[in-house]
């Protein structure tokens, strides 16, 4: 099959398994599993095909795969949609590929497939176990999600969603993948809408997005009507390119492409969470595990800074651009790892550590390391992945032991519950630990000290400040994985339920070993050539084939000890020091960051709430609805009522009633009726008087006509 | 004055005679006599007119049915044979008032107009008026369409009479 | 000869006698028996006027004719509507028949 | 079959009323023969109109199909039919949705009889204006679509059903009084009520001479306002809108959704069939106004809807929403006539016409189908009803987020074109109007998440009140909307190439 056929196609299947699932087989859990899990490996084997084939093309950047067909009229011209695929988007769908496909195949074992329906579950809820009878004596196990179905057709929309974003050869059918995606985040993050912190989640994701997906959309529209097309090979000329930076906007002091590339990224910090928009994602953890993984982890929230290293060339024309840029990611890096220092919600250490890390990206494309963002941006989605689904492998281990002990307020997720896992769950552990330590950037082995690293020796060559930030985010980040490791699998069990948690099913360690060899394996692909001892080792084949898609080949950095010495410093000495803080913390009250304005995270989601939501819904109702709608226009209009009233009075009472009526009417039927009541005498009803005054008249006409002629 | 004219004198001054009484008689059953009587005359004045035929159908048909059927109604329509009251409206002066100003009017015109001196001429002798009549009823040129129009209201009435007094019970 | 005068006024004569009869007597029989008469007069007129005029022109004799017809059409439906009235209200004194007002 | 092809666009006008005086004659007590029969009937005009459709040559220029029948002869007025891409876009759009209002209401069980008919003659009125090309038929049409709306709010609606179809009628009346006068004026300038030869007439006049003792921009500006008003009320353009959440929302079912789906339409057909073309010069002046009040109706648009708490209410107010960036579109043509922007404007402006046609007549319907069995509209009354009635849930969140404007359904592509034709024109409307855009999500999620999710309102759960799931009528009603959204959304072109050249040709 040619390649941009098969590029065509690779989002297609997830997207026939959600209308499959939704019409015809939402009553079959386990065909719905199969054709929701089917669609994801076709999707994997086209992406992977594809991969390998833009392996073999000589500088696919000049070259790259692509193809379009003709989407909308627009006057005298067509906007063409299509298909492209270059070194980034190649690289993308690998990550992609994988990630969803691994996380398709873990959900399955998440959502307990195979085991009985529960007692007492609620479609809306999470199930809550039910009650089997084995060898004589009743116990408690997992029961199956009641949604089951239904959540496997979300996450095949959702992934039809992510493949479009990532093949789009232009922005509008990217924007269209993006906010499928927000749609099935939203969705998904209400997956459990009987709660009502998950139903606030889903909105309160949707809304930020959204913020975000305007301000894209405005700059889509801009970029369109200057340049007339959204075609990524087309903008990326430089002819483009340079009318566009020579074109000044609206906004003083800023080229339309400052302007448009602004507006962009204001998109991508709705989606990528980044600060002030970064308020959805920890809450986003309400929804089930696997989508935390895949949507607000490795894929989704990725897709945001895929978007901004898309518009790389554009973003960096304008230098005030770059520098917000730069400025959002590493301010985001650092203020959301401190904020990871204080929670314990297992999960929402990762999402802030997530917001984090996706700073690092942002702040790497802000200094112009493409290639580190793109590095960073890659083993990220493998790790964090692999992250998550532990976390939701150890919650699922906890709630094996809620199940047992039948305590159903102990908090699965809270990390002072649980404790000594690791013997409980050693695949769980031990891939764990690997995600634990790419994110933290162990050296060597990982995957996440090599691009962690790449973007500290950026940033260490251009931008001092950032640096610092980043390196201090980065040993914050060290800090708080090792005391998650520590709090859950060191150590003494805490409680009776992490005591009795158990190994999650093969389904779901499968996955997490695919995914630790990633996390690990994936960082060898883009060593420095510099690199003291390993470096040439292995050819830094990532910098050559992404820096391809650009125009201009970023240049390999000089090599330099300092950012080296620096990133070893802060991720050996922020895990130590978080291993020897936390084994022998065994609650919050001896947890000594546990501070009012961290465990907060700085009070955003207060502030957002009295700054804009509560003035938003008062203006809406009282203002719009009630003062002007209800009172000052349809009051105008309920005056036109009393006014023609008053007209109609006035005519009525002193010319109608008197003239019309009084005059006119009236005495017209007066005399009628006194004339009728006068004459009603002559109609006696005899025959014989009419006769006579038929008579009379006959004779007085016939006289009166005698004479006349006569005459 | 010629034979014909005093017959005429005194068989209108009958004939106008039978009718006041018919008119004024207070006993209607002897009303329906003198109409008898007046309607005789009236076929004398025919015959003084040559129309022999008018007077044969006079008697025949006026006197024969007509004047029976009013005295068949009059004695259906009576409780008792004698009647009791006045027979006239009170009002019945006016009544003779209009009656006398619409002759008046009546020979006011009969004066004014210029041909009320004309003298009958002789009938010839080779007409016969009877058979000239029969002709003219029957014949498509002449009166056959009132004729035949003349015998639908006829045929209509009489139905009409039979429905309208049939006892219903 | 007579002449045509006197056939007028004879005629005229009836005819007001049977108008007399016809707007003062209470008896619809009576009624009936005016109109008659008044008939009758228009006959003489008609059969004068044939008389005095082209006597090979019959159409006054013709209308007679009809007349006589009409006039048994209507002594016929009249007494049948003299009966029926009786019938139903046991009367047949006009000015009891007095339905045809208001 | 030559009798068909010749008369297609006065078939499509007046079965649906033959059919109506038809019923006339059929037994009143005969429910069931009553609504099968108004289907049937409604289903000839969507057929002869498909068939048109198809026959259509989108790149000709002019009207087509025309026919024309003599009138009103004293003053020069015909009975003149034709349609171009515009026109026959909203007569496709009138003859699918009277068929599924007409489904739609099989539940009305009083005065079946009067309320099919009133169905059928609406549908004339409304075909009427879109298809007539004779200013003085177009005002007849425009002002008939009135009277059976007004009868089916007065007689078939809710509670406060006095009031709005009042205020409906009163309002609407009011407005096309000016349309009256203006379109006599034009009469009796030029001697004839037809639009081909008006337009061309009317824009070459010289602008210094006098006309009526008025210089003829004067003549031209008071006839401006006139359609201006006569339209922005029936739109609605802000701050005319008032009357529309309350006829929509105590209108019956079937009402809201024609009301919603086309008659709002007509007024931006107005704007597009006779405002543009009669006076672009005065368009030019006022766009900015007008811009300006349709930024107002999309922001307060969104916001007076984000305040409901009547869910019927929420989506009346959301047309407001929605028609503003129709009016948008218009206005930005209005100023920039001509150029590729404008053009992409209208295209979005006439596609967001169809667009809101079928989403906002099927969020009507889906409210009145939760109506019908809850007998509430207030939101808090609902509440988790999602695991009750999955496959209205299903159906009610892809509406909804059709009427979000979710890329991949079709009021995405319309409002991205109307986005990207109005910003190199109105900047900064464009910019606030993406507030607007913004708290459509918020309005949308709110509904949702008050009506599907959260915890469950035990009362709809069991016993007498239990909730029955969408039947099958029900989801008829809805398939052909729900698959023309997902059309229009992944493959525009078929519908946006007919709009696309017939707004290439005629601006």
């Amino acid at each position: 099959m040619a390649t941009e056929t098969l590029i065509w196609l690779i989002p297609l299947p997830p997207a026939l398994a959600f209308f499959l699932i939704v019409l015809f087989t939402n009553r079959n859990k386990a065909l719905s599993h199969t054709i929701a899990v089917g669609a994801a490996f076709l999707s994997w084997l086209g992406s992977m095909i594809v991969f390998v084939r833009a392996l073999r093309v000589e500088s696919l950047g000049e070259n790259p795969f692509e193809s379009s067909v003709n989407w909308l009229p627009t006057g005298d011209t067509w906007f063409r949609a299509g298909v492209l695929v270059d070194p980034l988007t190649a690289v993308t769908l690998f990550f992609v590929a994988w990630t969803v496909l691994m996380i398709f195949i873990y959900s399955v074992g998440y959502h307990n497939f195979g085991q009985p329906a529960g007692d007492h579950d609620h479609k809306g809820l999470p199930p809550h176990g039910a009650t089997v009878d084995e060898h004589g004596h009743k116990h408690v196990v997992p029961s199956v999600e009641p949604l089951y179905s239904r959540f496997f057709a979300f996450i095949g929309l959702f992934a039809f969603g992510m493949f479009t974003l990532v093949v789009s050869d232009n922005l509008l059918t990217l924007f269209v993948g993006w906010e499928i995606m927000g749609l099935c985040s939203y969705l998904l993050i209400g997956f459990w809408y009987g709660k009502k912190s998950a139903r606030d989640a889903a909105v309160k994701a949707f809304m930020t997005t959204r913020i975000g997906d305007v301000f894209m959309l405005l700059g889509i529209a801009y970029l369109y009507s200057v340049t007339g097309t959204l075609s990524f090979r087309e903008i990326f000329t430089e002819t483009t390119l340079r009318t566009l930076a020579s074109i000044p906007s609206m906004v003083n002091g800023l080229s339309s492409a400052g302007l448009i590339g602004l507006l962009l990224f204001i998109g991508t910090i709705g989606k990528s969470a980044q600060f002030p928009l970064h308020v959805w994602l920890p809450d986003a953890m309400e929804g089930p595990t696997p989508v935390s993984a895949m949507i607000h982890a490795a894929t989704m929230v990725s897709g945001g800074v895929y978007t901004a290293i898309r518009m790389f060339p554009l973003l960096s024309l304008d230098s005030t651009t770059m520098s917000i840029v730069a400025f959002i990611g590493a301010f985001t890096a650092l203020f959301a790892a401190t904020i990871a220092l204080a929670q314990n919600d297992i999960k929402r250490v990762l999402a802030y550590s997530t917001i984090s890390q996706l700073g690092f990206m942002i702040a790497a494309l802000g200094i112009g390391a493409y290639v580190a963002a793109v590095f960073h941006l890659i083993t990220h989605a493998f790790f964090k992945a692999l992250l998550f689904l532990g976390s939701g492998s150890v919650i699922h281990g906890m709630e094996h032991g809620v199940l047992h002990t039948g305590k159903h307020d102990v908090d699965p997720q809270d990390m002072f519950n649980m404790g000594g896992l690791k013997n409980k769950m050693p695949i769980t552990f031990w891939t764990f630990l690997i995600g634990g330590f790419a994110l933290s950037g162990f050296p060597i082995v990982t995957a996440g000290f090599w691009s962690k690293d790449e973007i500290l020796a950026d940033a260490f060559a251009h931008n001092l400040p950032v640096f610092v930030t980043l390196a201090v985010a980065a040993f914050l980040t060290a800090f708080y994985t090792m005391r998650q490791i520590t709090l859950t699998f060191l150590g003494e069990p805490r409680t009776k339920e992490a005591a009795h948690a158990h190994e999650t099913p093969w389904t779901m360690t499968t996955p997490l070993v695919v995914l630790s060899v990633l996390a690990i394996g994936y960082g060898w692909i883009g060593i420095p050539e510099h690199f003291p001892l390993l470096g040439g080792l292995v050819p830094n084949w990532l910098h050559d084939f992404v820096g391809g898609t650009l125009a201009e080949h970023p240049e390999a950095l000089e090599f330099n000890v300092v950012p080296l010495l620096t990133s070893l410093v802060v991720a050996l000495g922020g895990l130590g020091l978080g291993y020897l803080m936390y084994r022998n913390v065994n609650s919050p009250a001896e947890d000594k960051l546990q501070l009012g304005f961290l465990k907060n995270k700085y009070y955003f989601d207060e502030i957002y709430d009295v700054v804009f939501i509560k003035p938003v819904t008062w203006f809406a109702d009282k203002v719009v609805y009630q003062i002007m709608d209800k009172g000052f226009i349809d009051g105008i209009l309920h005056l036109f009522g009393p006014g023609t009233q008053g007209i109609g009075d006035g005519i009525r009472n002193y010319f109608d009633l008197p003239v019309i009526n009084k005059f006119f009417g009236d005495g017209s039927a007066n005399a009628t009726y006194f004339s009728g009541e006068k004459l009603r005498l002559a109609q006696t009803g005899r025959i014989q008087q009419y006769l006579m005054l038929a008579l009379i008249l006959f004779l007085a006409i016939g006289a009166a006509l005698y004479f006349l002629i006569k005459v | 004055m010629t034979v014909d004219q005093v017959i005429f004198l005194a068989v209108a001054l009958l004939t106008l005679f039978a009718a006041l009484r018919v008119v004024t008689t207070g006993n209607i059953v002897h009303a329906a006599f003198w109409l008898i009587a007046a309607l005789f005359g009236v076929a004398v004045i025919f015959a003084l007119l040559n129309a022999s035929f008018l007077a044969v159908v006079q008697v025949v048909v006026y006197i024969g049915a007509i004047a029976m059927l009013f005295i068949f109604a009059v004695m259906l329509t009576r409780k008792e044979m004698r009647d009791r009251g006045p027979q006239l409206n009170p009002n019945w002066r006016f009544g003779a008032l209009l009656a006398a100003v619409a002759f008046g009017g009546l020979l006011l015109i009969v004066n004014g107009w210029s041909g009320v001196t004309k003298t009958a001429s002789a009938v010839p002798s080779d007409f016969d008026a009877v058979s000239a009549l029969g002709n003219a009823l029957v014949s498509p040129d002449a009166y056959v369409l009132p004729f035949e129009v003349a015998s639908v209201l006829l045929v209509a009435a009489l139905i009409g009479a039979v429905y309208v007094a049939f006892n219903q019970k | 000869m007579v002449p045509l005068s006197w056939y007028l006024i004879f005629s005229a004569a009836l005819f007001s006698v049977g108008l007399f009869g016809v707007l003062t007597r209470r008896n619809a029989v009576a009624i009936l028996l005016g109109v008659e008469l008044m008939l009758n007069s228009v006959n003489v007129n008609l059969a004068a006027f044939w008389r005095y005029g082209n006597v090979t022109d019959i159409a006054g004799q013709v209308f007679a004719i009809i007349v006589f017809a009409v006039a048994a059409a209507e002594v016929s439906v009249g007494l049948a509507l003299v009966i029926s009235i009786y019938r139903k209200r046991n009367t047949v004194i006009a000015d009891d028949l007095d339905m045809l007002k208001f | 079959m030559n009798f068909i092809s010749a008369h297609f666009l006065s078939l499509i006008l007046f079965v649906p009323s033959l059919v109506a005086v038809v019923m006339l004659f059929l037994p009143k007590d005969e429910t069931k023969l009553l609504r099968w029969f108004a289907f049937g009937a409604s289903l000839i005009p969507l057929l002869l109109s498909l068939s048109v459709w198809f026959q259509f040559k989108a790149f000709a220029p002019g009207f087509q199909f025309q026919e024309r029948y003599d009138w009103y002869e004293a003053i020069n007025s015909s009975v003149h039919l034709g349609v171009d891409g515009l026109s026959l876009t909203m007569v496709l759009l009138t003859t699918l949705l009277t068929p599924l209002a007409i489904l739609a209401s099989f539940s009305v069980a009083e005065k079946v009889k009067a309320y099919m008919m009133l169905f059928l003659f609406l549908e004339t009125g409304m075909l009427g204006v879109f298809m007539s090309l004779d200013l003085l038929v177009f005002f007849v049409f425009w002002e008939v679509g009135l009277v059976p709306m007004y009868f089916l709010i007065n007689q078939w609606g809710s509670a406060n059903r006095n009031y709005a179809s009042m205020k409906f009628l009163i309002y609407t009346m009011g407005g096309s009084l000016g349309l009256l006068l203006a379109i006599q004026l034009l009469g009796v300038l030029f001697g004839t009520f037809d639009l081909l030869a008006l337009t061309q007439r009317w824009t070459s006049l010289d602008p210094d001479s006098t006309l009526l003792g008025m210089s003829v921009s004067q003549v031209k500006a008071i006839a401006f306002w006139a359609f201006v008003i006569a339209f922005a009320i029936k739109v609605p353009v802000w701050p005319f809108h008032t009357w529309l959440p309350d006829a929509h929302t105590e209108a019956p079912t079937a009402g809201s959704m024609i009301l919603a789906g086309v008659l709002l339409k007509l007024g931006a057909y107005g704007f597009l069939r006779l405002i543009l073309p009669l006076y672009p010069f005065e368009a030019k002046i006022f766009a900015g106004a007008l811009a300006f009040l349709a930024t107002a109706a999309i922001v307060f648009g969104a916001f007076a809807s984000f305040a409901q708490t009547d869910f019927k209410r929420l989506v009346a107010y959301s047309s407001v929403n929605h028609m503003g960036f129709v009016v948008l579109g218009i206005a930005a043509a209005g100023l920039a006539s001509g150029t590729n922007d404008a053009t992409i404007a209208l295209d979005g402006a006439v596609l967001q016409m169809f667009n809101h046609g079928l989403s906002a007549a099927g969020m009507f319907f889906l409210v009145g189908v939760i109506y019908e069995r809850t007998h509430t509209r207030n939101l808090e009354e609902y509440g988790g009803l999602f695991p009750l009635v999955p496959v209205y849930g299903g159906i009610l969140i892809f509406t909804s987020f059709a009427s979000l404007g979710l890329p991949g359904l079709n009021g995405f592509i319309s409002e991205f074109l109307v986005v990207r034709g109005v910003w190199p024109i109105f900047t900064v409307y464009t910019a606030i109007s993406m507030l607007g855009l913004l708290f459509t999500g918020a309005y949308v999620l709110k509904a949702l998440k008050n009506v599907l999710h959260g915890p469950m309102n035990e009362h709809w759960a069991h016993g007498e009140h239990k909730l029955t799931e969408i039947n099958a009528r029900e989801i008829l009603v809805m398939t052909p909307l729900m698959v023309l959204i997902l059309w229009i959304g992944v493959y525009p072109a078929w519908i946006l190439d007919v709009i696309n050249k017939a707004m290439m040709m005629l601006y």
